[in-house]
């Protein structure tokens, strides 16, 4: 049999399969579909301190291979997330490994719903923390554009959490592996990627964007081709476990993010075609596994030939 | 047969066509106004579910969508064949409360609407009343499926082809006014400018039990991704939130509708 | 009727539609397949110095929505191009506008290829300086990924040629729109985007990338929306004309890219679906403005409705 | 008719496929050796075109191609019933020079080599040898149609499941052997890593004229793109260039094929 468990550091989980941050709201939407326990980790849609609207709508656009979505993390608030029933309760009760993901608007936002969580941490794994947005008091440039942005906020998150410290970098800079480098040195105990492209679909007839935030996030399988060259770059820059994701629909695509060096692997958009994908992604690595002779999940990691 | 096989998928009229699934699971469980999420095979380049109101089902596992041709998936799905094995996600959303011995429903339908609300006739203790708008007569569907189940139809169209000229809502009040002896309840599916009109009247008309199926495009169909969202009453600062559909939905109390901005 | 010609300010173009440097090689290959002078303009495959090799076999490898590749520029060199039957001389007599992109792999190296093309630039429309290559003697960053390289290549180039100058910017950046403006500013006369997102795709089986140069570049529907989102915040940063490619594929692609911003458009790896597609993109955009009752393409030009 | 319609689609043995379309125009200008550009329509996903040797032409414009399904594309194509339309380019390619009055030709196949090669032996105006090899014997394809052109065909099977147990290669000097008093013209289509043998051991033994079709991964197919190029004898300081298979082969002299590396 193969060992699918992984050990990312300062926690282990059964598989390398985690659901990708706002495409599997808070678990307690899956609940009926399986046990929550199956998955490697349930990684909840972000939290915020307080409750948030999100963008107008529409909010999301089909494209080729992929679709833009503007949902603006819409969300509960930290409070409700601790204590409404169909949040944190529920995912306690679940006995699902969650990782929290957290935004703000300022750095000080950032730490105040880290430390908040750290507070009543029962249950909770980790802290992804989503550095795509915009810094609203330095004038909306997104922290996860720039390094030095980047690197202030999660050490003054790891100032006031001891929980593990996920930081999850944006594709839309030119050179990635300077931002793993920059968090890692910041106290990032490993980081994720890729989040979504920011991309454009216009409609023609009515000559409006189909988002009405203008631009969105592209995912699905469009990206696959950029995040695991990205995971690729990132995993060969820093020593600290690295958490793949972009257009992994099928078990064949996160191997390849495993060979091109993540630890650990998320799946998104691919949920929304069908909810049983992470399962099915699950299954499909250890029938990779199986079939190449190996015994764990380690022994492929990075295993990319040199040309 | 394999579950979410097409057994049949004909054009009913138009750009309309009705397609029926074998889904027995599915077809216990539906209760009017919920919706199926459905993964177009054929369909190129998209991988996304399209969602559909189940317009009807059979004791024998065979539930019916009937929808309108409008782009590539509803384009893709009228080209596939029975046989054609499709995945099925449902029942999903809220349901209707269906109206109980001593109501008399009148459903106000626009677009696929009376698809979406045909259960509701199909199952109704008693007799009641479609009002049925649409852009012009070709679109004003399901007419005779209603007629069987006992319900008188009218109709309006935006060109004046098929009954009242004018916006179907426009129909309302002489319905309120025949039947002020009956108790109404008013359901209603259409487009979503229609129903927020519909919600403001049947509001300002104290109709506080009438439900809406208020809808907005749709991504993962069970309430995880936030794409589906509309305005609903709140008790904040803002007097609304936003509501996923598919899942606080699609049928809400026209009560709940917020149709302030 | 509607007028499709286009004022780029220092040339006119019969109609919006070139083909992408790299997908239509010289044009000579396509010769039997219709009149290069039904295009708006041919840009040729990228011209160096000296002949080259080009890269390691495979070159290409096709992925969801689209294709990568590293070619690595394979030319025929500048003296070749200019005299090999096959190149300019069968340009000039095909009447078509060219334009050729060039590339180097130090600033010596453009303004040599520059200037050779300018000493005999009889039926050259302009030049397209494709940026994206690796700065072999600033150790490898490319010129196009570094806004003080770009800014000096542009203004060295500038320097030697009195051709029209295009700025073909890469996508692997923080703030394209940076790019644009430092070109600009360069003395570049229009900028083209966007060239391919780097990629990269592993064979699970062989565990080597489908690539040998283990990247490649993204091309096709899968880069429309970040390519037509690039061109937004392009068009709104500089005044110069603004050239549109990624993903185009129909007439309808193309207006989204009119209607984002762009003066013109390129058709690339559809040309490889259908040799004819850039004439049905023309086509369509024809339909498309007389449908709108648009009397000229400039009509339609960054004409997005604001929200 | 229309161009590019699908004739039949049917297996020929185990994973090979045969398909034949109805392309007049292209049949009337196919010459051994040359390919078609297929774009495969219910291909999902993938935009690329697949080339294909034409295997055979007829007079009434029926073109066939024989393939092996191996990925996404072959498998799609597999599916295609008759009546589908297809674009196709072609013929795309440099043919094969035929064997004139005096020449003997002797093919060296291996894969679909024999599909590639079959134009040759059924213009050839004298008989010849086919020297077939393949992994295994369910991969031997077309002997019959090589022996009813008056080919003599001799097998090779890697696992020794028919014929010479063995490589192909292997068996090309008992046939020079056995027809010394003859002009013997060499042509092959195959596995690159066999080609390249087979290219080193024709030009040691002189055979310069034989001809080989090299090919690699395709893109545009028309000489565009230099995705699809291998390495060919020039005259520079590398001894060697990158040719495109599609525009300047796939047909290469034996004399042309850099084998050194
Ligand atoms: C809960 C629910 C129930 C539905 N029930 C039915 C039904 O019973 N019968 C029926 O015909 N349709 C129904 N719809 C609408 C149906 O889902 C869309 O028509 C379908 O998804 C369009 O897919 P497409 O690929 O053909 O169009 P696309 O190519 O995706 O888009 C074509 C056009 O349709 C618009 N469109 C896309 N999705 C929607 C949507 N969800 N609502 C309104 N417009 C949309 C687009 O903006 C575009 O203009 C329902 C939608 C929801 C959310
Ligand atoms: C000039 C030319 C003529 C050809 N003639 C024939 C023919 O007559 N019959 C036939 O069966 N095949 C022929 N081929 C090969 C055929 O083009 C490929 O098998 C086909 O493109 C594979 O497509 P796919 O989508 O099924 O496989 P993919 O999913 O694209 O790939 C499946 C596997 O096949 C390999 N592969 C892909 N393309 C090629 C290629 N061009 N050559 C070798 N391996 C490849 C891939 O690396 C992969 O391992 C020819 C190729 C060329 C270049
Ligand atoms: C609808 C939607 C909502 C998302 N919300 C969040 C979010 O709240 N926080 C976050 O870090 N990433 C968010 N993402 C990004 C995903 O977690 C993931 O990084 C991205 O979609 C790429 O993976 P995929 O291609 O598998 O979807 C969202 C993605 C989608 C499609
Ligand atoms: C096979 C191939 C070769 C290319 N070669 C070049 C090149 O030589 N110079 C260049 O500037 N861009 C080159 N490009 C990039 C294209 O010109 C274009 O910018 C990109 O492919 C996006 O457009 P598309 O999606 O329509 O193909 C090449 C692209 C492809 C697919
Ligand atoms: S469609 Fe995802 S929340 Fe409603
Ligand atoms: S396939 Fe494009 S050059 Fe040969």
């Amino acid at each position: 049999m193969v060992d699918l468990t992984v050990d990312l550091g300062k926690f282990k989980i059964a598989n390398p399969v985690m659901t990708a941050s706002g495409t599997f709201g808070y678990g307690f939407e899956y609940k009926d579909y399986y046990d929550l326990r199956e998955l490697g980790a349930v990684v909840v849609k972000g939290i915020a301190v307080k409750p948030s609207h999100g963008n107008p709508t529409p909010r999301v656009a089909e494209v080729a291979g992929g679709m833009l979505n503007a949902i603006g993390l819409q969300g509960p608030g930290v409070d409700k997330f601790l204590h409404g029933a169909e949040y944190m309760p529920f995912l306690r009760q679940s006995g699902a490994t969650v990782i929290v993901n957290i935004w703000g608007k300022s750095i000080e936002e950032y730490c105040e719903v880290a430390a908040r969580l750290d507070a009543e941490s029962e249950g909770i794994a980790a802290l992804e923390i989503n550095i795509s947005c915009p810094n609203v008091k330095e004038g909306g440039i997104a922290f996860g554009t720039d390094l030095k942005l980047a690197h202030k906020v999660v050490s003054e998150i790891r100032k006031v959490t001891s929980l593990p410290l996920i930081t999850k970098l944006s594709p839309n800079v030119t050179c990635i592996a300077d931002f793993a480098r920059a968090v890692a040195a910041a106290g990032s105990d490993m980081v994720s990627l890729i989040n979504t492209l920011t991309g454009m679909a216009i409609n023609i007839e009515t000559r409006r964007s189909y988002i009405a935030n203008i631009t969105g996030g592209l995912s699905g399988p469009a990206i696959k081709p950029v995040a695991v060259r990205m995971v690729y770059e990132v995993a060969r820059a820093v020593e600290i476990p690295v958490i793949g994701m972009g257009g992994i629909m099928t078990g064949e695509d996160a191997v390849e993010f495993l060979l091109a060096g993540a630890d650990a692997v998320a799946v998104g958009t691919a949920i929304f075609v069908d909810p049983y994908a992470p399962l099915k992604v699950i299954k499909g690595i250890q029938e990779y596994l199986e079939r190449h002779g190996c015994k764990s999940v380690g022994e492929i990691v990075g295993a990319m030939e040199k040309p | 047969m394999k579950t979410g096989e097409i057994v049949s998928n004909r054009v009913l009229q138009d750009e309309y066509y009705e397609v029926k699934f074998y889904a027995p699971e599915i077809c216990r469980k539906t209760r009017a106004g919920q919706f199926v999420h459905v993964k177009i095979e054929n369909l190129k380049d998209r991988i996304l579910r399209r969602p559909f109101s189940i317009s009807d089902v059979s004791g024998d596992g065979v539930l019916t969508v009937v929808y309108k041709r409008v782009g590539k998936g509803t384009e893709a799905l009228s080209t596939l064949p029975a046989g054609t094995v499709c995945n099925l996600l449902g029942p999903l959303g809220n349901p209707y409360s269906p109206p109980d011995n001593e109501e008399f429903p009148v459903i106000v339908a626009g677009g696929y609407g009376s698809a979406a609300t045909y259960l509701i006739a199909k199952n109704s203790p008693g007799k009641g009343i479609l009002l049925l708008g649409a852009r012009s007569k070709n679109d004003l569907i399901l007419i005779d499926k209603f007629t069987a189940a006992g319900f008188e139809v009218r109709t309006s169209t935006d060109d004046g082809s098929q009954g009242h000229k004018g916006f179907v809502t426009e129909l309302v009040d002489r319905v309120i006014e025949e039947n002020k002896d009956k108790k109404i309840r008013f359901y209603a599916c259409g487009p979503t400018p229609m129903l927020l009109a519909l919600a403001k009247m049947l509001q300002d008309r104290g109709c506080n039990d009438a439900e809406l199926s208020l809808d907005h495009l749709m991504c993962c169909g069970v309430g995880a991704c936030f794409a589906c969202v509309v305005k609903v009453r709140a008790d904040n600062e803002d007097g609304w939130r936003y509501a996923r559909t598919c899942k606080e939905g699609p049928v809400f109390k026209a009560s709940e509708v917020y149709t302030g901005e």
